[in-house]
């Protein structure tokens, strides 16, 4: 697959805001302000921000899983108004369903649309082997590193063949070799998969090595305060002197919007 | 460490036994006068051909109608409190203000709702039961991962999936313990059970109150014995499901 | 203590009874028109008990002087040697029946074959009383279901037709009768006339050291059996005051109880037979037993 | 919500009268019943002269000393207990076999022990509050995280430090909980209590004896909503004063 | 203080080795082999080695908290029998009392031995202004941040008067940010106090811009790989061409030791 190959865009955001209630003052927190941005088909979007700002937040709106306070989400031209499959959401703390062995967890969403338990079980095997997990199917999460179980949480959101997986921080429990072979797995995935991707971070390094487009957010409340564009070839080195400066450039341009 | 495990119910007994023999006990039974209150059980029965197995088994069967009722009733009454927030808000009073109620307080309303025989015994044991099984069916509810609940959703999932396939499995460790304590408390709910009037003649409970009216103390406090050691033999018993049903854990 | 020899009476005696007991209906006659009082005793309310056996606990534990129970435990906790008591003086003969819910037809007690029968506990008085009257009927005990059960749940249980009669006390069988759940089928006295029931008992210990003030408490219990059967309708106010229960009930009750203070000793031992033969107590011979419980010394003596 | 909150009780009450009204319940009293039980209970009293109010205070004392003496002996026995494996594995059999007699399988002990008034009822209320407590403890102190007990042992702390001022400390919330498990069962264990007799003539579960007694079960269901009542106050007492106790949590 | 000065060795590991039985296969399971290590008088040595390796467990020997299967661990000259106040440890997940306050936690060391309420008050609150935790003596742990946590906990740490400080990763829960402040923060720490320390890590980044010594440890079972001098001057840059060249020489050269 061409790797520089976009489509239109497949996530819109329009002037999208939304503030929580706190439970214990009451005060209103607002946390995007009138955001707008825009997820190009086919992209490894990275998205990195100060923590608080709003990152988590931003990909729930996208997921369904929040409601704005005003503004629009749209996916594939629809407003999005709840979550459903064609989303795929892959959480940072795994959230695998511990009862669930691995294999059943990837045919949790297969047997929701009705697909009988032995085609499931063999679709599962598939994406399994897709994430590299063949024999460990029969594991229960707790058995499974971290790492192993981040590919399980994968394998069971590509299993609902959804057109864009919004990942939120999913490598950040790793330890930093763990993260290193996730991070390449991930790029090798998508470059065989093309999906689109949205991935939230607050690591730079993480967002420089994956992703084609870096979105840099403010602090809160969330604005856009740049996106740039990473056309490096993949795969990517660590050490490079570009990929050096581009983190040291995005790290500056960063840190100036930041002490503002 | 393991063989020191018998040491204190055997230090327990010969310390009770010396005590009697010094005579300082009074008219407590002592350890030998139990064991042949054990030994007429066994043999002769009380009353005379009533004897020992048919009390537990009749007991046994009480218990378990009892808590089959409160399991079927607790479970899901307990997911849906547990999972709708307006639900348990309107439960919630009820159940606080019932669950105080001692068990034998509703003997006499137990008597005219089941008359006498199995139901209305099984019915108290059912009071004993439910509250402990559906308080942590709640709980548990409660502390399954919203993270999952979410999960599921973008995987497809709607509520019917939610209740069954997410709520339902994450509460199960806190159902099971709750299933553990419910029996536990049913079983001692027992003595109370059975003045409701036993039909056949048998039960534990029945035992240790005819034990009681005729002065057979002896007889009194081996029926307590087996009530004691029987549930903690349940006890064991649902720790041992337990673990084979939540072998993921 | 015996042990200091002296044998000052004491004027403090903590009684026990049993509550809603219309059988120990002297006890309260003598509390409210102060023949206590009269006798210059200061009688405590040691414990008001649900069951005979938890009062017979309590002289075990050394917390009573004196009870009104039921003969059933004194005898069986005095023979099992959880306590150390006498019978002192009657509380009352006869006043229990055998009560058939409304509705079956019932000749006699042969007609109760087949049938479930509650009595209030495993060889109580009533027990015995059943067990006769079958006898008489020419019934075998396993032709018909013998149940226990508490009289106040027996009476529900005989309204909805879960048990087809039982053995119990008065008043519940004048309840039961009041409240339409039955018909009195026999009295007691017919089956065993003038048969044993309540008795006054003393700690052994308190009556060896205070047998005056055991006779002058006895003294009381006389005046106010004979109270009761001089002033009838009084003693049915005072009754219903008592136990709580049914006025009606209460009057018609107290014409089953035979209110005495005698003690019927030939009674007693036929019932201590009664006990041996089905194993509850274990005593070499009946009159030998119930020679060393009873002790009439305190009695007023015939003249 | 906050409004529905007491809806539950208001619906239950109106349907059970009105199942009163149609006449399917029976004997069974109505709600009007029960308030003309509960007018009957505080003017006239039950037996005449017996107020309700006495009987609450009655039994209220009973259960306070009866818990405060398994709060006692409960609390240090349970941090030994977790503490030390040895003194667990020695320990824990018998507390397991004894933990299911019920209590009022312990009635004619209690009585021939304690004799009558509020020493033999409360070891009953003893018995029901202490389990709880001693369980919950023991959890607790396991469940203290083993890094604090390191970290006070770098510090300095010796056994009686680590036992006073880490595993102590670290086991409260689980002992508060332990604590409102132990006054509700305490609370539950009323009317088996009060079967060991009264000297006063007063006591909730007594009031609900007496009334079974005399077939005044509207009396005996007021009685029930007392102890319903107040047992939920109770609760909510606890939780109280665990909300300030454990404000550091 | 001069930062070159070194004193003789406060700790010495001889031939020291640790195993541990696992309780569910019952297999021996080897942690540390015949490990050698000195640590020197005033020095901030940091420990370096692939996550499991025995890091923790090298702590712990030090600290008195394990029995060592053989050979000896020597501090000050004798050998350690358990720990003292003597060897201060701060622990990755702060460790701190949560039912008492921030000063309270300081306080705990002191009233242990014996000293009154009021000083031992006024001794923490000394502390507590070494740390810069000044005007949060009474807060509870939960109302700390993850950095003014790992700030009370050495507060703590320091007030029992250790005379070597070993921190086993006590940075390893705090976000990147936070991170290289509470770095910066113990570095100007130990340079105004001089006490000795050992630093656990599995982030070679982090070694290099504190450490005086870098001991780099093998896979389990342990031992001390090599040992690297890092004689660049406080305070240090993170970015600068001497640092990256020696971390990157240490990564290499633990790459190549781990891929063996
Ligand atoms: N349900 C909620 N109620 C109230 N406040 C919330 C809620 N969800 C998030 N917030 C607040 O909104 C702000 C942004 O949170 P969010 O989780 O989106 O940040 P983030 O950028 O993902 O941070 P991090 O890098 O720590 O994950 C935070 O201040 C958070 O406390
Ligand atoms: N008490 C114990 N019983 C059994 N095995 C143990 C015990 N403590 C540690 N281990 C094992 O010893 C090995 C080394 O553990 P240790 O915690 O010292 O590693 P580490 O280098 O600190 O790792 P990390 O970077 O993950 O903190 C691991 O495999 C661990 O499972
Ligand atoms: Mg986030
Ligand atoms: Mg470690």
């Amino acid at each position: 697959m061409d790797v520089g190959e976009n489509g239109g865009p497949v996530v819109e955001l329009r002037s999208l805001s939304k503030s929580f209630t706190e439970k214990k003052t009451g005060r209103e927190l607002e946390v995007l302000d009138h955001l707008d941005m825009e997820v190009r088909q086919g992209r490894f979007t990275c998205v990195v921000g100060p923590t608080g700002c709003g990152k988590t937040t931003l990909l729930r709106l996208i997921g369904g899983l929040e409601v704005p306070s005003s503004g629009e989400v749209r996916f594939e031209g629809r407003p999005v108004t709840g979550p459903g499959p064609q989303r795929g959401m892959v959480f940072q703390e795994y959230a695998l369903f511990p009862w669930r062995t691995a294999v059943r967890n990837v045919t949790f969403g297969l047997s929701l649309k009705g697909i009988p338990h032995k085609e499931a079980r063999a679709l599962a095997d598939e994406y399994l082997e897709t994430v590299g997990l063949t024999g460990h199917e029969d594991l229960y999460p707790r058995e499974l590193s971290g790492g192993m179980k981040q590919r399980v949480a994968i394998a069971r959101t590509l299993a609902a063949l959804p057109r864009i997986l919004l990942m939120d921080e999913p490598f950040a429990s790793l330890d930093a070799q763990t993260r290193n072979g996730m991070q390449e797995f991930l790029v090798d995935l998508w470059r065989r998969t093309g999906t689109s991707i949205v991935f939230v971070t607050h690591l730079v390094d993480e967002a420089v090595f994956m992703g084609q487009e870096i979105v840099g957010l403010s602090r809160r409340p969330a604005r856009v305060v740049r996106t740039f564009e990473n056309n490096l070839p993949y795969p990517r080195s660590r050490t490079g002197a570009e990929f050096t400066e581009l983190r040291a450039r995005i790290l500056e341009y960063l840190a100036v919007e930041m002490s503002e | 460490m393991r063989k020191w495990k018998y040491i204190s119910p055997l230090v327990a007994l010969g310390l009770w036994q010396l005590l009697a023999m010094v005579g300082v006990l009074g008219r407590t039974p002592s350890p030998v006068d139990v064991a042949e209150g054990f030994y007429d059980l066994i043999v002769t029965g009380l009353p005379p051909g009533y004897y020992l197995q048919w009390h537990l088994l009749a007991s046994l069967e009480r218990v378990l109608v009892g808590f089959a009722f409160a399991l079927v009733l607790a479970v899901p009454l307990g997911i849906l409190m547990g999972w709708s927030r307006g639900f348990d808000t309107v439960m919630d009073p009820l159940v606080e203000v019932v669950r105080p109620v001692p068990p034998l307080a509703w003997l006499p309303l137990a008597v005219i709702w089941f008359g006498i025989g199995i139901f209305s015994a099984a019915f108290m044991i059912f009071l004993g039961a439910f509250f402990p099984i559906l308080l942590n069916t709640i709980t548990g509810v409660k502390s399954v991962d919203p993270h999952l609940v979410e999960a599921a959703r973008t995987l497809g999932a709607r509520r019917r999936a939610i209740l069954l396939r997410v709520l339902t499995p994450g509460a199960m460790p806190s159902i099971i313990t709750g299933v553990r304590i419910g029996i536990g408390i049913g079983w001692m709910t027992l003595v109370a059970a059975e003045m409701t009037g036993v039909k056949s003649g048998y039960g534990l409970g029945y035992l240790i109150l005819t034990a009681r009216d005729i002065a057979r103390y002896d007889i009194v406090v081996a029926g307590m014995v087996v009530i004691g050691v029987v549930g903690f033999l349940m006890d064991r018993l649902v720790k041992y499901a337990e673990k084979r049903l939540l072998g993921w854990m | 203590t015996p042990g200091c020899g002296k044998k000052e009476s004491t004027n403090v005696v903590k009684v026990g009874y049993l509550r809603s007991d219309l059988h120990q209906l002297a006890y309260y006659v003598a509390r409210e028109k102060g023949f206590f009082t009269e006798e210059g005793l200061d009688v405590k309310e040691g414990g008001v008990f649900n069951a005979g056996p938890e009062e017979m606990s309590a002289f075990s534990a050394g917390e009573l002087d004196m009870g009104y129970v039921g003969s059933a435990p004194a005898v069986t906790f005095a023979a099992q040697d959880m306590v150390d008591i006498q019978i002192v003086a009657q509380v009352n003969a006869a006043g229990s029946s055998i009560v058939v819910r409304s509705g079956l037809e019932a000749g006699d007690v042969s007609a109760l074959k087949g049938r479930t029968v509650a009595v209030p506990g495993h060889s109580t008085v009533q027990d015995f009383l059943l067990r006769l009257a079958l006898k008489e009927a020419v019934l075998e005990e396993n032709e018909i279901n013998i149940i226990t059960l508490k009289p106040p749940e027996t009476i529900a249980a005989l309204g909805s037709g879960q048990v087809d009669a039982f053995v119990a006390w008065e008043p519940y069988p004048q309840i039961a009768v009041v409240q339409n759940a039955g018909w009195v089928l026999e009295n007691s006295s017919e089956i065993w006339p003038h048969h044993p029931c309540c008795v006054l008992v003393v700690d052994r210990d308190f009556a060896s050291r205070n047998p005056d003030t055991v006779r002058r408490f006895v003294a009381a219990h006389v005046k106010a059996t004979q109270y009761i059967n001089d002033n009838p309708l009084e003693a049915a106010d005072m009754g219903h005051l008592f136990t709580g229960q049914d006025s009606d009930a209460v009057e018609a009750a107290m014409g089953n109880i035979e209110f005495v203070y005698k003690l019927n000793v030939e009674g007693l031992e036929r019932y201590v037979e009664f006990l041996k033969e089905i194993g509850v107590v274990k005593v070499e011979s009946a009159e030998s037993f119930c020679d060393t419980l009873i002790d009439q010394q305190f009695l007023p003596r015939e003249n």
